[in-house]
């Protein structure tokens, strides 16, 4: 039992570390990171294009990825080094992430081989940005239950509908995108997933602001969007399961909340006094930081120990779940203690406050963090039938064809 | 026993609910969220018209005197409408530090106009994070003026006076005169103005035998109901939205993850309401245990009102952290109240202390 | 706003005063009651009934039931008043709980003349014991997929099966009993309610033992069990709809739990030393009793506004059902934090224990007040549906004959 | 990075898995509950011959030097298993005790007697309820000869020998010799005894440099593992039980309100276990952050254990506090063991202690 790497790991992790310090800054020690702070910077864009073209030409772009697919045929467990040497960077390689992680796996193990050659290489390099039109309004959890129609037209497939939570589509070259082609079906028979080019005529985007007052996420508007058929990535029809190989994808990844944790309530009672004194001294106040400390330490080893099952070349399952879950909810319970513990002057925004304001910035996107990318519920749901076996809930949509699914009022 | 409003007070809960619904909808404190305007001054001077601002003010001095029960009633209303007016900071706390620790003479002079709402009163405190001790405070009075900063003021830009606390009491300033400057200051909830005030040998009218402590257990009673409103407002919002939104074939709120959710804030919305009643019974009856009653008023509110905002958010899913959704007018009131007058954390300590002074309370509990 | 008795209702308060002055000792003042104490003392159940008796005699029993039903005409908030007063005198009544306040209003409701005249006034004297024979081991939530099977056979049913939960079989004289007479209906449709004489032939009763080691309720077993078919309260095949009256008057109450509650938690703070000094002097543990001392206020003026909805003459509804869950788990909350103060000592029972030993008396008993009389995630289900509204949990024995209902393997 | 434990321990766990499936099913500790028998002998006698006592005792002592990872895993087994034999009080405590403090001649003449398990040691701590601190103990030393009480010794009524704790160390005293007097206590989970024991002049072979806390940091880790095995057979109990329990038609698991109690059941199990493992990791290596990897694996294990246990009640259902299903086995020992080494409260204000006095550490949080 021990935190070090193989000879091999270290040897690799070095090879990472060259690279960095050759093409990136390291970050300044101590330093918190806002949720999706940077992204907006001016420029941005440009520098992140560039370092991802100069990390794919160094090879640690798919590096757990068969050589066959344009990866470096490497293992998950470099991968996950590469990319905890490279979170000590300052870089931003988070809006990639879609193309690489989710698109190309989908079209390599689904698509063709002429779209394999089209769409991989350019998204590895930067020089296709991709983005995901999969949720919609309507759908929520029950992302099955889309209602963007694909209608064949000769050699081309002509959509109509709306997709909403996406991120990027102003940015993005191409979308992965699912719709449904078949409403007198049951609900996961009808859907025909596709490669949309961003240009295409009678696609609209609308940015859609956030409590927090950004807009991290557009609805897209679908007008007789023209997709032809060689742009179809799988069987028509079988949308949903294509579609399954991107979220596993997404999935996989053993998501922290961004924000203030134990450390930063630390110094937030380190540097304001309650009634008897300074409030790391008051016992209420320590038994919440040792609770809070805790539960970091429980995540932080949780994830080491998804990286030794890597490391032995396992595959980690849906036991990452737990890390989403308990990491929103405890960055909701940081944040509002640490608010009550700054008082009456806690509602003021800016850096001027302690800890320079991340308290009340996370106030304003914590919500986001229990609901993107699978509800509490959701992930709930999807422990205790995957992990721990248990019964699905009772299907009121079991067996319908897709148009008469019961959906209450709404249209 | 009568442990609920009597019918008059109910008459005006639901006067008070009309007129908020028509006049107050989402629309006004978003209107204020999305502009400059610090507050809606339109629906504060129909407040004031109404008689509200002055509901607890004797008649004597221009108020209509329906006591401090009639303020809790409107307080649960207010909260409810997500109000943006100073009313908290002018009523509960301005007033009723006139009410009970002014002069006659400050009484004549100022109870009229802020029972009128043509003067808005506000209360200064806190000068730094952290929790309030009077002991600690370092603005200060002497010759008759005052020197020092209060933080993070609420509807502190747009008040006419203001009560300022400093270790030797409570003095009335006029922030429209000499030695006052103000700055705005944004807040997580924009929907109600701050202000970071500095007094520069600012001349002060201090109110005699003033007691903060007091002042505040007085002024955490109708706070507890304005969140209390704004508490149920959120559970009526989520349970609305869990009936019409359909997922996998039928209402979200036919699954238990969000039925027993929903559940769940409904308990703490009533606990809350119960304390809240005892709160006001307290205040009413001005009771000796009206420093534990505020407390647990206070406590039970904070909990309640984050809680059930945030879960609020929860249960619409992905739409619930939309800007276009009004689940976040409540889940940012929320937590804006629940800082006024000090966190929950704070009111705990004090709860405990006052308990310990008088034993024979615990044996009610 | 006022906790002030009317006129009225001071004169009434005086009149029970009065009467329990003259007939009950008082309780000592800060004493503490354990769960179920003194039920089995030696003579408790004499003297119980002796009282039981000048308590009908002076027209405190039925308070609130019509003149019809020989009760006194009075109104409900009545009731509580004599139970407020009650509450403060060394007497036990409980056991005849069941009689009074569920078989006979049940019995008034639905079943004949003679059985009125037969069963309520003996009942209301403590002449005549009661017991419920409603839950059986298979069921536990479902109440209504009992399987007991009452027979007809003459003018006899002959009964066969076993309920569960029974609280005093064993020194009652009857039972009221719901029994399925049609497994082909649906679950609902086919039960029928009886009046079971517990000194008829075939009756097996067998005290469970519980986690505390005490056994307060049975297991009762039935081996062709005859009941006259005169002793069938409301018609064959209504049994749901006549058990529902009873389960109504059951959930009516608003049932604290019995155990340390925050003033024993107080007097055990200020009791005991910590790392620097006496536990009440302890930041950490001021927070807890603080939110400990919030949820019980709560919880009291909860039923303050009940018993003023009673006083007004409303009916209370399912609003009560949270004064059960929240006392249940505030029981276990507070003993589990009580037991942690007390440290390595903690795991010792008895009386030489800080406040009695009731912490370590109520970790073994607490389990069974989540449970009984609806579990936590039945009373949820209760608020939500019928306090709030929400929808009903979808039904898979919706419109099933009984016996088509799928029960896993249990047999 | 290998944060799991080698082959060869899980290959040991595996067997002790297998052993106590079959030497040591629920009958086993009912057994204990049921009667007057106050551990299950036979059952130490066979662990013993297997060297689970002697496993972390290097060969020269007589024991198999396995080491103390070995004891981790041995641990989690024994609670899943809810044994009710002194394997704590025998092997995490004293005899660590004597490993980590006592004199070569204490060694050689104690240790390949509890590696054996002929000497059942324990170790006596507590003298008040409340927390410990060793500047209160008043029991005492003087001239070799104890004096003094401890309540509620966990296996003190069956143990040959305790390591006794005073304000001035830790001391060796044969219980079978003169001056003690032991007295079974009852406790809520009777499926291990305690007795409290009197010191009278009783002679002891005292420990040099003994430290205290030290010795509960280490005995905190495989404690841990002890109420993480406990926890995961609550958990998997739950989760068999509303897989194959119907309500309404369909298994209780299929119910939100059980299915998602269980997650959080299995989230509280999972970060157990990996604190639990960081734990083991600082006993393994010696590190200097033992002390906070105790507090954190300690902390854990205790909340884990008391919702997982009583919430596996709470999923069975009316026939979960019955005598006769075996939850309450899980609920008991759980609670016991959170108190044995001091509970939760006293380990978080523990931790914060270490942390504030290592700032380092608190940058890898």
């Amino acid at each position: 039992m021990d935190f070090e790497d193989t000879p091999e790991e270290a040897a690799f992790r070095a090879e990472a570390r060259a690279f960095l310090d050759a093409n990136a800054e390291r970050r300044k020690p101590g330093e918190v990171e806002g949720y999706r702070r940077g992204q907006d910077a001016p420029g941005a864009m440009e520098r992140a294009k560039d370092f991802q073209r100069r990390k794919y030409e160094a090879g640690f772009v798919g590096i757990h990825w068969p050589v066959e697919w344009g990866g470096r045929g490497g293992s998950p467990i470099q991968h996950v080094i590469y990319n905890q040497e490279e979170a000590k960077y300052d870089v931003l390689t988070g809006i990639f992430g879609i193309g690489i992680y989710l698109a190309q796996p989908t079209i390599c193990t689904w698509g063709t081989q002429e779209q394999r050659e089209r769409f991989v290489k350019p998204a590895m390099r930067a020089d296709e940005v991709w983005c995901q039109l999969f949720s919609e309004p309507g759908g929520g959890s029950d992302l099955a239950a889309l209602r963007t129609r694909a209608e064949r037209d000769g050699d081309d497939w002509v959509i109509n509908g709306q997709k909403i939570w996406n991120s990027g589509a102003h940015y993005s070259d191409f979308g992965i995108l699912v719709a449904r082609s078949n409403p007198d079906v049951a609900k996961h028979e009808g859907l025909t997933f596709f490669i949309l080019d961003m240009k295409t005529p009678g696609i609209e985007i609308r940015p859609i602001r956030q409590v927090s007052g950004s807009s991290h996420f557009n609805e897209v508007f679908f007008d007789n969007v023209r997709i032809p058929d060689s742009r179809r990535v799988g069987p028509v029809g079988a949308g949903w399961k294509v579609a399954l190989t991107t979220l596993m994808n997404e999935r996989h990844g053993m998501r922290d909340a961004p924000g203030p944790d134990v450390a930063e309530l630390f110094r937030l009672a380190e540097s304001i006094e309650l009634e008897d004194g300074p409030a790391i001294d008051d016992a209420a106040v320590q038994e919440k930081l040792a609770e809070f400390y805790t539960r970091s330490q429980g995540l932080k080893y949780t994830k080491f120990r998804g990286i030794t099952a890597l490391s032995k070349g396992q595959t980690p399952g849906p036991e990452s779940s737990i890390i989403k879950v308990v990491a929103a909810n405890k960055l909701q319970d940081i944040l509002s203690y640490g608010l009550d513990m700054i008082g009456m002057a806690g509602p003021t925004m800016g850096d001027s406050m302690p800890v320079a304001g991340i308290f009340e910035e996370a106030l304003l996107y914590s919500p986001a963090l229990r609901l993107a990318g699978g509800t509490d519920e959701i992930m709930k749901n999807i422990i205790a039938e995957r992990v721990l076996g248990l019964p699905q809930d009772p299907r009121a949509d079991k067996g319908l064809p897709f148009r008469d699914i019961p959906t209450g009022a709404r249209k | 026993m009568n442990f609920d409003f009597s019918d008059e007070l109910l008459q005006l809960r639901d006067q008070a609910r009309r007129f908020l619904t028509d006049r107050c909808p989402p629309a006004v404190p978003r209107r204020i969220l999305d502009t400059d305007e610090p507050y809606a001054a339109d629906l504060w001077r129909d407040i004031a018209e109404m008689g509200w601002t002055g509901a607890a003010i004797p008649e004597e001095y221009g108020g209509v005197g329906l006591g401090r029960l009639a303020i809790c009633v409107l307080a649960e209303e207010l909260g409810r409408a997500v109000a943006p007016v100073p009313f908290s900071s002018s009523v509960y706390l301005a007033t009723e530090a006139i009410l009970q620790f002014g002069s006659e003479q400050q009484k004549q002079t100022w109870l009229p106009k802020l029972a009128a709402g043509d003067v808005i009163g506000t209360f200064a405190l806190a000068e730094r994070p952290g929790s309030f001790d009077p002991a600690k405070l370092t603005a200060s009075v002497s010759n008759g003026r005052l020197t020092g900063m209060k933080l993070a003021v609420p509807d502190g830009d747009i008040a006419d006076i203001a009560i300022v606390a400093t270790r030797s009491g409570l003095h009335l300033v006029d922030l429209n005169g000499a030695g006052v400057t103000r700055e705005p200051v944004a807040t997580f909830d924009p929907t109600r103005s701050h202000a970071r005030i500095s007094f520069s040998a600012a001349p002060v009218d201090t109110l005699p035998n003033a007691d903060i402590r007091r002042l505040l257990d007085y002024a955490a009673v109708p706070m507890a109901f304005e969140q209390l409103g704004l508490s149920q407002a959120a559970l009526d919002m989520a349970n609305a939205y869990a009936k019409e939104r359909y997922a996998f074939g039928r209402p979200i709120g036919s699954f238990q993850g969000i039925k027993h959710k929903i559940a769940d804030m409904y308990i703490q919305v009533e606990l809350a309401r119960s304390n809240a009643y005892y709160g006001a019974w307290a205040v009413h009856t001005d009771a000796a245990e009206l420093p534990v009653a505020a407390c647990v008023a206070r406590i039970a509110a904070c909990e309640a009102g984050w809680f059930v905002t945030k879960e609020n958010i929860q249960t619409h899913g992905g739409m619930g952290f939309t800007w276009q959704m009004d689940c976040h007018l409540y889940y940012r009131r929320a937590k804006l109240l629940s800082l006024a007058l000090g966190g929950a954390r704070e009111w705990k300590h004090r709860l405990i202390s006052e308990l310990r002074a008088r034993n024979t309370l615990l044996e009610a509990a």
